[in-house]
């Protein structure tokens, strides 16, 4: 065959396949968008569920899992940054950081219903802290831990060189050069892999389904339960006995997880333009 | 000047402080035991999932366990064979069906698309990739499990529905990584193909993918990590009879979606043989994250 | 295989007096690792003066530069031998700080580098690092520390902007006015007009010769020209074959090394035969 | 506001190192079955309306878990759909009947077959017939819909019609949830599963299912009521001994004529004020 018409047939291809997963994907958001659209309205995100089909709204499992992501960015976060501080200033390449690494990436990797059974043995049981705000999200957080440190990580190192030292070179010791000068700079970038895990962590399922438990309750102490929209997303969907709630919920959820990657982008694009 | 820099006048060279010694070792060691967190992490989770898993060798054996054919806890009976045989059914057929749509994409946004639509189509695939697993279990089970009932004049429950819905969902992450991979070869490799007079899809299928060929497989073994690990999409269309395949309409159980179905009421030996399938999926994890490292090795 | 002959001292160099070095260096080796990037450097920095280091690119002379206030710790696996004195106290005696050693002896990279952070923050940066908080005195520093960097009458508006707004000339002032905020007795500047435009040249080299009255400075230069206009004292560096360390081959005032250097590799470089 | 402050002493409770659980005077944990969880979150709901400052946490994940919660103290009531397994009994559980409920066999309303007898229902489910034409309908294959381990209505349907050592099916499709049974049966033409009698009503999903007669009886509220439908049961709240204080209270509240004839007959249960008084 000519070799023009072989090339054109395959670059066709690629078209098509690129076609094919944005028609998909684009499908699932309209359809869940032009279902859901029909049931989100103040009424719906701020109510109570109540009555036998859970009529009403989803205020408190919008509480819950705000709640839930929010206290395991906080727990997650300040570990995750000294750890890929550690990892990008301090440590010396060699077995330790290697180890080190492998964990990372296994945490990131592990399932998460692996996740969710541990947290169940460890924070739910072994620990005491039962269903609750706090066991979830420090699985959760566990499960954040490698997202955010590479990003960081990767900040830092992007930091240029000449950068720091001009900071070590008017005397300035590791520690006032990374925290003064280097994080600073790499703040965005930062922010952004916390968003972005964050965002992971408003979707997870099976973690929060064994260590939150699905009471509909406003948690207000961290040793409280609650349910948060994917488990209460998933109730509905296997109970099948209120679809629009289904349809409005998973609205939400996919509108909060736009919200996370629009503003991640919207940090790093507002840094690049200073 | 208002202030005097207290080194400046003098001429002696100042030692370092035991103060600061100390406070630069007490920092590195707080960073250190921070970034050892991970470690701990993976041990934690293989010291108390093995721990909770650990009877079983005792109460089912461990040939019983991993090699039995019948899954019915309340006779007594845990071999998860038919489970595991599930899960690979689900995540090959998977693998199988939306690797060359994945591939494809990432090939299509590194190497033809313009960047006006490359600027569109890579943040909507990366979008994609955060969309919650439940959310596509969902869509599966509102829409494409009815829909394949009529079609096989069945239930629609069954590989065929799982596969469809789990390569929706690991294509973006199969995408994005191999987009990542492609662009990573230097413009360069491609000018000289095209100076020699090479077509373009010469030049992508000759040169550009074949210099990219880790990268791609390293996406390949990440989507199946996710295909292999995930529960609820997966609990929701497989239909979670614990029988072995029998047809990409009849039903099937996976290890993550028996763990989901079990695990409210199970007590005893049937508890701890979950957590024996919890650890046997760290296992499976951990080895395509060790099979992606060796890659990376044999790469450099 | 010619290694390079030890660092001849220019034959009319004036016998210094104790009390003029600044910074003297006997025999000073110096290793990436396995690679012996320098070797037998002897010199004497005087104080008040304007010293240049010249050479091809590669020669080592920003490596040499970088020893002076020991930013090469920062790179694992270097390794210095022979003595370093800074008004008689050995630099890399046991036990001395090197945080602290880098106040006294600042550095000006070849590339501006204002930390991302208001021009304000920038100079203010040394000082709070060493605890100077109260307001005031912050603001005096400031001012006084881009007055003396030529850089006040052009920032004095915007000191809220970030360094980075600023034209590369004016960002090379600015870490220049970063430094001398923390007061320091020897200036190392490491090539600081390679990356800047020609008028900007023109205020730094003005700014160096304002500022020698008071600090000692040290100066790595690709362009001879401006070596011959801003420096009293002149060393040439080279390395004269690829994998060998390389060596100061000339030392002595800058009139001298370039109307009648006494070696025949110092004419070559200068006269354009090679470099 | 109640809720804050009982939920900051809680907190200030558990810091100062007392982890042993919660305040049982202002807040009741109820754990169990999913077929009872509509009543015991609107009951919750409306008790907690009635009496602020009280808690009354709810959730389902099956019988079994809610009598193991129970046992184990870390719920005061596990609702059960089901009776206490020999196992179970002796442990100091007390039994409060909350409603009787039916299961309803449903299939495809395209199916021509009339009724079953619970021989026909035991040989569907094992597996022994797998074809409605050997049932007298016509000749397509049977797709056996079960409900999941955890599920009290399967329980349920299995004490009563799997008699005999009869084994379920193991290539039943199997899902978790009652609302998905319908779903699919009402999908499906050759379709037969299990599910509640209160959720047959067409209100509960967008297409209609048959139910079908189970030897002769239709099932509805009345032959529910009156045990002539064969596969009925009881649901069960499940207390520690005797309830006191709160615990009580609740399920007085839940036993009071406002929750049987609201609530429970909203979910499609039959109350049990209905059979006692009768």
């Amino acid at each position: 065959m000519d070799k023009r018409i072989t090339n054109n047939i395959a670059v066709a291809v690629l078209w098509v396949a690129a076609g094919i997963t944005v028609a998909v994907l684009g499908a699932i958001i309209i359809y869940v968008f032009v279902n859901g659209v029909r049931v989100l309205s103040p009424a719906f995100i701020f109510t109570w569920p109540h009555g036998v089909n859970s009529e009403g709204g989803v205020w408190p499992t919008i509480v819950s899992t705000l709640y839930v992501t929010i206290l395991s960015m906080l727990i997650c976060t300040p570990v995750a940054v000294l750890a890929a501080v550690y990892l990008a200033e301090y440590a010396h390449q060699g077995r330790i950081v290697s180890i080190i690494r492998f964990a990372a990436d296994s945490l990131a990797s592990v399932p998460s219903i692996v996740m969710g059974l541990f947290g169940f043995a460890l924070f739910v049981e072994a620990m005491g802290f039962g269903l609750s705000m706090l066991s979830a999200s420090l699985a959760l957080s566990l499960l954040m831990l490698p997202i955010v440190m590479r990003a960081t990580e990767e900040a830092i190192r992007s930091v240029p060189r000449y950068i720091r030292w001009g900071s070590y070179g008017m005397g300035a010791t590791k520690w006032q050069t990374v925290s003064k000068v280097v994080l600073p700079a790499a703040a965005p970038r930062v922010i952004t892999g916390i968003v972005l895990a964050t965002g992971r962590a408003v979707g997870e399922t099976a973690v929060v389904f064994y260590t939150m438990g699905q009471a509909i309750w406003l948690p207000i102490s961290p040793l409280e339960s609650g349910r948060p929209m994917t488990v209460h997303l998933y109730l509905l969907a296997v109970e099948g006995i209120n679809l629009p709630a289904a349809y409005g919920t998973a609205l939400l959820l996919m509108l909060m997880i736009l919200g996370f990657n629009l503003s991640a982008r919207w940090i790093l694009k507002r840094y690049r333009k200073v | 000047m208002s202030v005097q820099n207290p080194a400046a006048s003098k001429s002696e060279l100042t030692l370092v402080s035991r103060e600061t010694q100390v406070k630069e070792w007490l920092l590195a060691a707080l960073f250190f035991s921070c970034a050892f967190v991970a470690v701990l992490g993976v041990a934690l989770i293989f010291a108390f999932v093995g721990w909770k898993a650990w009877p079983i060798l005792g109460e089912v054996g461990f040939g019983d366990f991993l090699f039995g054919t019948v899954w019915a806890p309340s006779d007594g009976s845990f071999g998860i064979l038919a489970l595991i045989q599930g899960s690979f059914v689900v995540t090959l057929g998977a693998l199988a069906l939306g690797t060359p749509l994945a591939v494809g994409t990432a090939v299509f946004l590194s190497e033809i698309a313009t960047p006006r639509i490359r600027s569109f189509v890579r943040p909507a695939v990366e979008l994609l990739a955060g969309i919650p697993s439940v959310v596509y279990g969902f869509f599966g089970v509102v829409l494409l499990r009815p829909l394949i009932g009529e079609l096989t004049g069945s239930v629609g429950f069954g590989p065929l529905t799982a596969w469809i819905v789990l390569a929706i969902m690991i294509v973006p992450t199969i995408a994005a990584l191999s987009e990542d991979a492609l662009r990573s070869i230097p413009m360069g490799i491609r000018e000289a193909s095209y100076a020699m007079g090479a077509t373009q899809w010469q030049t992508i299928y000759k040169v550009v993918v074949p210099a990219a060929k880790i990268g791609i497989i390293d996406a390949i073994i990440l989507g199946m990590g996710r295909a292999i690990g995930e529960t609820m999409a997966v609990l929701m269309l497989v239909g979670n009879a614990p029988q072995f395949f029998a047809g990409v309409g009849e039903p099937v159980s996976t290890l993550t979606s028996q763990i989901v179905m079990d695990m409210g009421y199970s007590t005893g030996t049937h508890r701890t043989a979950l957590f024996g399938m919890a650890a046997i999926l760290f296992v499976i994890s951990m080895a395509l994250v060790l099979m992606v490292r060796l890659l990376s090795r044999l790469r450099d | 295989m010619t290694p390079v002959q030890a660092t001849s001292f220019h034959h009319n160099l004036p016998h210094s007096e104790p009390g003029d070095v600044k910074i003297s260096v006997r025999g000073l080796n110096f290793w990436y690792s396995d690679f012996n990037a320098l070797t037998g450097i002897s010199v004497e920095i005087r104080k008040k003066a304007v010293t240049a280091f010249i050479g091809p690119s590669g020669c080592g002379k920003s490596t040499f530069l970088r020893c002076m206030n020991r930013m090469n710790d920062l790179i694992p696996g270097t390794r210095v031998e022979g003595t370093m004195l800074l008004d008689g106290a050995d630099i890399y005696g046991q036990g001395v700080d090197p945080v602290d050693l880098r106040r006294r002896v600042g550095m000006i990279f070849q590339q501006p580098n204002p930390f991302p952070q208001s021009i304000y923050d920038n100079v203010a940066y040394g000082p709070r690092l060493q605890g100077v908080k109260k307001k005031s005195d912050l603001d005096g520093l400031v001012e006084e520390s881009l007055k003396r960097a030529n850089l006040w009458k052009e920032v004095k508006d915007i000191l809220g902007r970030g360094g980075l707004t600023l034209s590369g000339g004016q960002q090379q002032r600015l870490c220049i006015a970063r430094v001398l905020a923390v007061e320091p007795e020897v200036l190392l500047m490491d090539e600081p007009c390679s990356a800047i435009d020609p008028t900007s040249v023109q205020k730094i080299e003005d700014l160096m010769a304002e500022l020698k009255d008071t600090v000692t400075i040290v100066i790595v230069t690709h362009n001879m020209q401006q070596a011959a206009r801003v420096s009293d004292y002149t060393a040439f560096f080279l390395q004269e074959l690829a994998g060998e360390p390389a060596a100061m081959v000339e030392f002595g005032r800058t009139s001298d090394i370039f109307t009648s250097p006494t070696d025949k590799r110092t004419e070559d470089y200068i006269t354009g035969r090679f470099g | 506001m109640y809720s804050l402050v009982a939920g900051f002493l809680v907190c200030v409770g558990l810091l100062s190192g007392c982890s042993s659980g919660h305040d049982s005077t202002t807040q009741l944990i109820v754990t169990g079955s999913t077929t009872i969880l509509p009543i015991a979150e609107q009951a919750a709901e409306g008790y907690q309306k009635a009496n602020p400052g009280t808690s009354v946490l709810v959730s389902g994940q099956g019988s079994s878990a809610g009598i193991e919660a129970v046992m184990t103290g870390t719920s005061e009531i596990g609702s059960s759909s089901r009776d206490l397994k020999p196992e179970e009994e002796g442990k100091g559980l007390v039994d409060t009947p909350i409603a009787f409920d039916g299961i309803a066999v449903i299939v495809n309303p395209s199916n021509p077959i009339s009724g079953l007898t619970v021989e026909q229902l035991r040989a569907i489910f094992s597996g022994e017939v797998s074809n409605w034409k050997q049932l007298g309908g016509e000749d397509r294959d049977i797709d056996l819909v079960n409900r999941d381990e955890a599920s009290g209505t399967r329980e349920a349907f299995k004490k009563i019609v799997m008699t005999d050592d009869a084994k379920f099916d193991r290539s039943a499709v199997v899902l978790p949830g009652t609302g998905q049974v319908r779903d699919v049966v009402a999908r499906a033409p050759g379709a037969i599963g299990y599910i509640s009698v209160g959720f047959v009503a067409p209100r509960f999903g967008s297409l209609p299912v048959k139910a079908l007669p189970v030897d002769g009886v239709e099932p509805t509220k009345a032959t529910v009521t009156s045990k002539k439908y064969p596969i009925a049961r009881t649901l069960h709240f499940f207390t520690k001994g005797e309830p006191t204080g709160l615990t009580a209270k609740f399920i007085e509240y839940v036993l009071s004529d406002k929750v049987q004839q609201g609530v429970v007959v909203d979910a499609g249960f039959v109350p049990v004020s209905d059979r006692d008084g009768r």
